[in-house]
């Protein structure tokens, strides 16, 4: 077990400003219907996942629920894989069979992007599980909404990780909606993190419009879980700057309200943090912007010019080693309709 | 069957063309306003007028204490359904989706349906659970499940599953009446479509278990639901060019079901084809076929053929998606088959 | 709302004999294989739910889990209609169709008996529900095990009950084992009343041996609740003399951990509570344990001299108002086999 | 088929008589010692041996970190297996009973055999979910379900029935090394019966999707499959009084599907009567059903039969349990029916 290499900061906020230009542009992309399904965007969110990451080991797993395009993007899934999966390429880092909710990247310890609220928290138990089954040190970090604290699965689970011991840090995004029900309309509790009282494990509150609360409180959580494997929780407090999805105009809360998280950008944050530091300038953020707006424009050209999966090869998606049912010698003429094989 | 524009209804007042959303809606407002025990309860289903607007304006109209917006608890609302039925309120529970009743199958498949036996017939249950059903659009493998057949397959459950405006009118009216626990199970893709009802000063009520003839014809008995209702108009009228008339008989209810209108129609034809949303293992298709060739198997010119998905998760790209489906050239495929054999 | 008129100790000391009476009779019976399917005895906890049925009105609600018959003896349900459920006949308490684990009696407002672990719990929040709705001031009775309190359903309840601030007394019965399980193996807590503050519900902790300590702690509660609707948690802190069920040994615990709850019997420690204070005599004592006796005695001959419900009868029991499905008119000499029918 | 007592296997060894229980143990304790990526977790598996004690002795001879007691937390425990095989571990997950997965469905349809899809081919499960399943013995409505129509229905998944002690350990061996997810469905009310099995050092693997004719006949096929397959094999010896020559096709894998040998039978017998645990609607049946009149329709002399439960929640009556179960009655009806058709 080593100390957590704390990542160069200046890159972690081009990594911000990577996420913020690909969600801007997947929203336009959207609205220009080359994205089917559901699309939620994590504008605003960026310091959560960018300052966990950077308090991870890169072998770390990761999970979370829908809004997981920052969490793909953190975790070093390149934007192309990223745009072509929402365009539905054969390309994109679920092959286009996953979409926008579902974004896998193995490679990148990236275990998804899970659309059912709740049901990937027992996931995280037990991949953290198998850490400790395999005496291995790595470590969990599990996103959720707060929309997911009041699912079953998230009782059972959280019961579950503190009975074991599990290496899993909890991180309730909590950007104080779930659709259009504030926390307050949900839940019955005065902050979120005392939930976690309930199952006997340490909890903390962490500001999420920065970055560097976010990664420094992180840092010193998976320290302490590395030297010994225990579960935490964190409550980090966000906002979204969208709505719930493409399809939501948000009107369940105030211009003001928006106004006032907006001035509290992480992305700002970071930025003046750094600037008066010294250790960035007006030209280098510039540059750093337009090369994120750059590198996003070419996801989009790289998934319109990708292909698509052929339509029969989703048989071999079903099941590991495809198709399972031997073929009954059909009579002549008839046609397969595959709909039974 | 659909009454031309403007045209009287039975009782002499005027049809109007309204939405399936709208015809939802009414069924909903309706019921509320005559039967003060009825109430509404769901996520987002008050101050956010339903994910899917179906519950428009009724918060407005009905009052917080009717209308009631839920967290992310689908079993534990669902459960609470349940247990108000018992004391004699009629509650109305909204899933979001049905793929998100999955997390409250057992209460849906336990509590609701098996109370009345349990008990020795002291409770019964008069519960409705609706919300849309089926694969929508690109919405992924967890986001795409069609219910129908898990909830027949539960004793004590009645199903239905409207496929127009006026369809969705009469039956949810006569769900939320029933004094046993129904589902019913809206078509996603439909909420727009357009249909013609009967004023709303007149009762629409549509009794469950009766399937009705939505195209006459003597061939071959095409026989659908929902989403399917729609697609096998487009093919019949495709077949009357190739010479060939379609019978189109729509379940709209699931359980129980009208086998006198099923075998009368495939008593004329002798000839049957099942599209359904559904996957295929166990699907709706297959009870529907088994009792035709049980009850009249001599009248069978040809083996019973089904369209159903294909039995593979659902893949969020597009053109898989499609290949995925029901669709016209398998109906249209399957049509020929029992034609020509 | 008037305070409820405390009922008579001694009335619920024979209440506690004939619990006690009645289970020791039931386990016989059951070795002489008169009861199948599963038994769940009661012996050791009856302090239970008679001093919470002492502390509340006739009326207002109670539910529990499988091991119920203590709960339908306590609220007023006959020893006859109990015997009979375990034998399954006609005039049994749920008409022989429930057996041991769903015992219901509507009369008494004794809403079950529920098998499945924690399922029952949601079901107390909507009977709560009803109550607040109607504007009644009735409190709901929830009692489950400890092996409940890791189930989704208890959880989201949990929340539900305390956002909507439904008048619901949660009892927990922590008798310390789930089947095999002790509560330290099953729940990452100190304590079993600590997840109550999880969900800003106040929570207390009282000796379940120890009727009056029962009551006089519900009393309280049910006092304060009907001023104001709100929800309030109770771990009672009993013992089950018995295995989990009739077929299970207990070899998970010692026998000295046994004898010294058997020391600590609630029906001894009341009644020396009433001798001490003169209001019993050890004459009165054995004469109200002969009477209960001879209740359970002649609560075997009844329930063995009773009829079972005729076979074609369990139709009935589907749906209120009988079979759903019109009959297809079957052809001649076809046998009607019922299966789909 | 069943080898008689003491006949030597295939490969040489000496063919042993053991329970279906003992089978199952055998089977467990085989994979665990070959695979250290094995292991067993659930209610009650490790201190308690199994509430039907099929994991006797396994938590002495692999120790707490293999053979893992949980809380009673289906969906959690469900959801932490699905995560272990997400990162390479083979779980074996124990249901209590099947009837309790029902408060896991979530997890066992939507997260095990749909992350292989939606990852894009990255994440396969290899997952065992196995316990008892199908009405057991006057258990009543909650706790009789038989489940394989609802899991066969959910694509990605796969499905085994074993009748026998050598199906049981062969199909469950199997299943733990399959890379995708297998329900082992184990039959209750077998697991005491007893059957001749290879000995411990044969490795002894059935191939899932491989049905078996568990006796050969002319006259009609009896196709069934667990608790239905002594009932065949009874009713076979019946109607072989009365000149009724029947094959028995045991399934054995409800999914894959074994058509050809169902197909070759029925091509033989030209009648089929299919005798299934399940409820009625939708049930293994109706898919069995509609296969073979789609594939062999003109070898079909008469309808296919089905003989499944009445379509009602289970009754705790004894008599009115068996009234409402397939039985030798039902089973010699629908057998003459076909025959005489
Ligand atoms: C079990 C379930 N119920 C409902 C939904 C529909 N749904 C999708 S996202 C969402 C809100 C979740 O809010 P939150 O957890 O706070 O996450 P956020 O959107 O704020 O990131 C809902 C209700 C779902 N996906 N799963
Ligand atoms: C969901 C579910 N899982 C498992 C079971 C099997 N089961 C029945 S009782 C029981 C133990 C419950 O213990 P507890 O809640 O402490 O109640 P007690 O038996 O002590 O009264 C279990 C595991 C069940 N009935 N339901
Ligand atoms: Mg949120
Ligand atoms: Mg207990």
């Amino acid at each position: 077990m080593q100390p957590v290499e704390q990542r160069d900061e200046v890159e972690m906020l081009s990594l911000m400003l990577l996420i913020r230009r690909f969600e801007e542009r997947a929203s336009q992309q959207y609205q220009a219907q080359k994205i089917g399904g559901f699309c939620h965007l994590y504008i605003g969110q960026e310091a959560v996942v960018v300052g966990a990451v950077a308090a991870v080991r890169d072998d770390d797993y990761i999970i979370t629920a829908y809004r997981d395009h920052g969490h793909a993007l953190a975790r070093g899934t390149s934007p192309n894989a990223c745009m072509a999966e929402l365009f539905g390429k054969a390309t994109g880092c679920s092959q286009g069979l996953g979409g926008s909710m579902h974004f896998f990247d193995k490679k990148n310890h990236m275990y998804g992007g899970h659309a059912i609220v709740g049901a990937h928290v027992p996931l995280a138990a037990g991949m953290a599980f198998a850490s400790k089954y395999r005496e291995e040190d790595r470590i969990t970090l599990c996103f959720f909404g707060d929309g997911a604290i009041n699912q079953g699965s998230f009782h059972e689970a959280l019961n579950l990780i503190a009975l074991y011991k599990l290496p899993v840090v909890l991180i309730c995004e909590n950007n104080l909606f779930a659709m259009g029900t504030s926390v307050k309309r949900s839940t019955s509790l005065k902050q979120i993190v005392d939930r976690a009282e309930g199952y006997d494990i340490p909890g903390d509150i962490v500001d999420g419009m920065n970055f560097r609360e976010v990664r420094d409180k992180l840092s010193e959580i998976v320290t302490s879980i590395r030297k010994d494997p225990h579960p935490a929780f964190v409550e980090i407090r966000t906002y979204r700057y969208r709505g719930h999805s493409m399809s939501d105009p948000a009107s369940y809360r105030t211009k003001e309200e928006l106004e006032k998280y907006r001035l509290d950008d992480p992305i700002i944050r970071l930025r003046a943090q750094l600037t008066r530091e010294g250790k960035l300038t007006n030209e280098q953020f510039d540059a750093f912007d337009k090369k994120a707006k750059e590198t996003v424009l070419a996801s989009v050209k790289f998934a319109e010019s990708s292909p698509e999966l052929p339509v029969e090869k989703v048989y071999n998606y079903a099941y590991f080693k495809g198709p399972i049912e031997p073929e009954w010698k059909r009579r002549e003429g008839a046609p397969a309709l595959k709909a039974e094989s | 069957m659909e009454t031309a524009r403007g045209r009287a209804s039975s009782k002499g007042g005027v049809v109007r063309e309204i939405t399936y959303r709208q015809a939802l809606n009414e069924a909903l407002a309706e019921e509320l306003a005559r039967d003060p025990n009825v109430f509404l309860m769901g996520e987002e289903v008050a101050e956010y007028h339903g994910a899917y607007k179906v519950s428009q304006g009724l918060l407005e109209r009905f009052g917080p204490k009717r209308i009631i917006d839920t967290p992310i608890s689908e079993n534990g609302f669902a459960g609470l359904g349940v247990g108000a039925a018992m004391v004699g309120l009629r509650p109305i529970i909204e899933f979001m989706t049905f793929s998100f009743s999955l997390v409250a199958f057992d209460q849906v498949v336990n509590n609701a349906p098996n109370m009345f036996m349990m008990s020795g017939g002291q409770f019964n249950i008069p519960i409705t659970f609706r919300g849309p059903n089926g694969p929508a659009h690109q919405l992924g493998a967890t986001h795409s499940h069609a219910t129908e057949s898990l909830y027949a397959n539960a004793p004590g459950l009645k199903v239905c599953t409207p496929a127009t405006p006026r369809d969705a009118k009469g039956l949810l009216k006569t769900a939320v009446r029933d004094d046993n626990p129904v589902l019913v199970l809206e078509a996603e893709l439909l909420y727009s479509s357009k249909g013609m009802v009967e004023p709303p000063d007149e009762e629409l009520l549509i009794p469950l278990g009766q399937a009705e003839v939505k195209r006459e014809g003597s061939d071959v008995s095409i026989i659908c639901y929902a989403q399917t209702v729609p697609l096998a108009i487009a093919v019949a009228a495709q077949l009357e060019e190739e010479d060939i008339s379609a019978e189109i008989v729509d379940l709209r209810s699931i359980k129980p079901l009208d086998e006198v209108t099923i075998f009368n129609s495939v008593s004329k034809t002798h000839r049957a084809v099942i599209v359904e949303q559904d996957r295929p293992f166990c699907g709706v298709g297959a009870e529907v076929c088994y009792r035709i060739q049980k009850n009249i198997f001599d009248e069978l010119d040809a083996p019973i053929m089904r369209v159903s998905q294909e039995d593979v998760p659902m893949p969020y790209n597009e053109r898989l998606e499609k290949f995925v489906l029901p669709n016209a050239d398998k109906l249209m495929a399957a049509v020929k088959k029992v034609c020509y054999a």
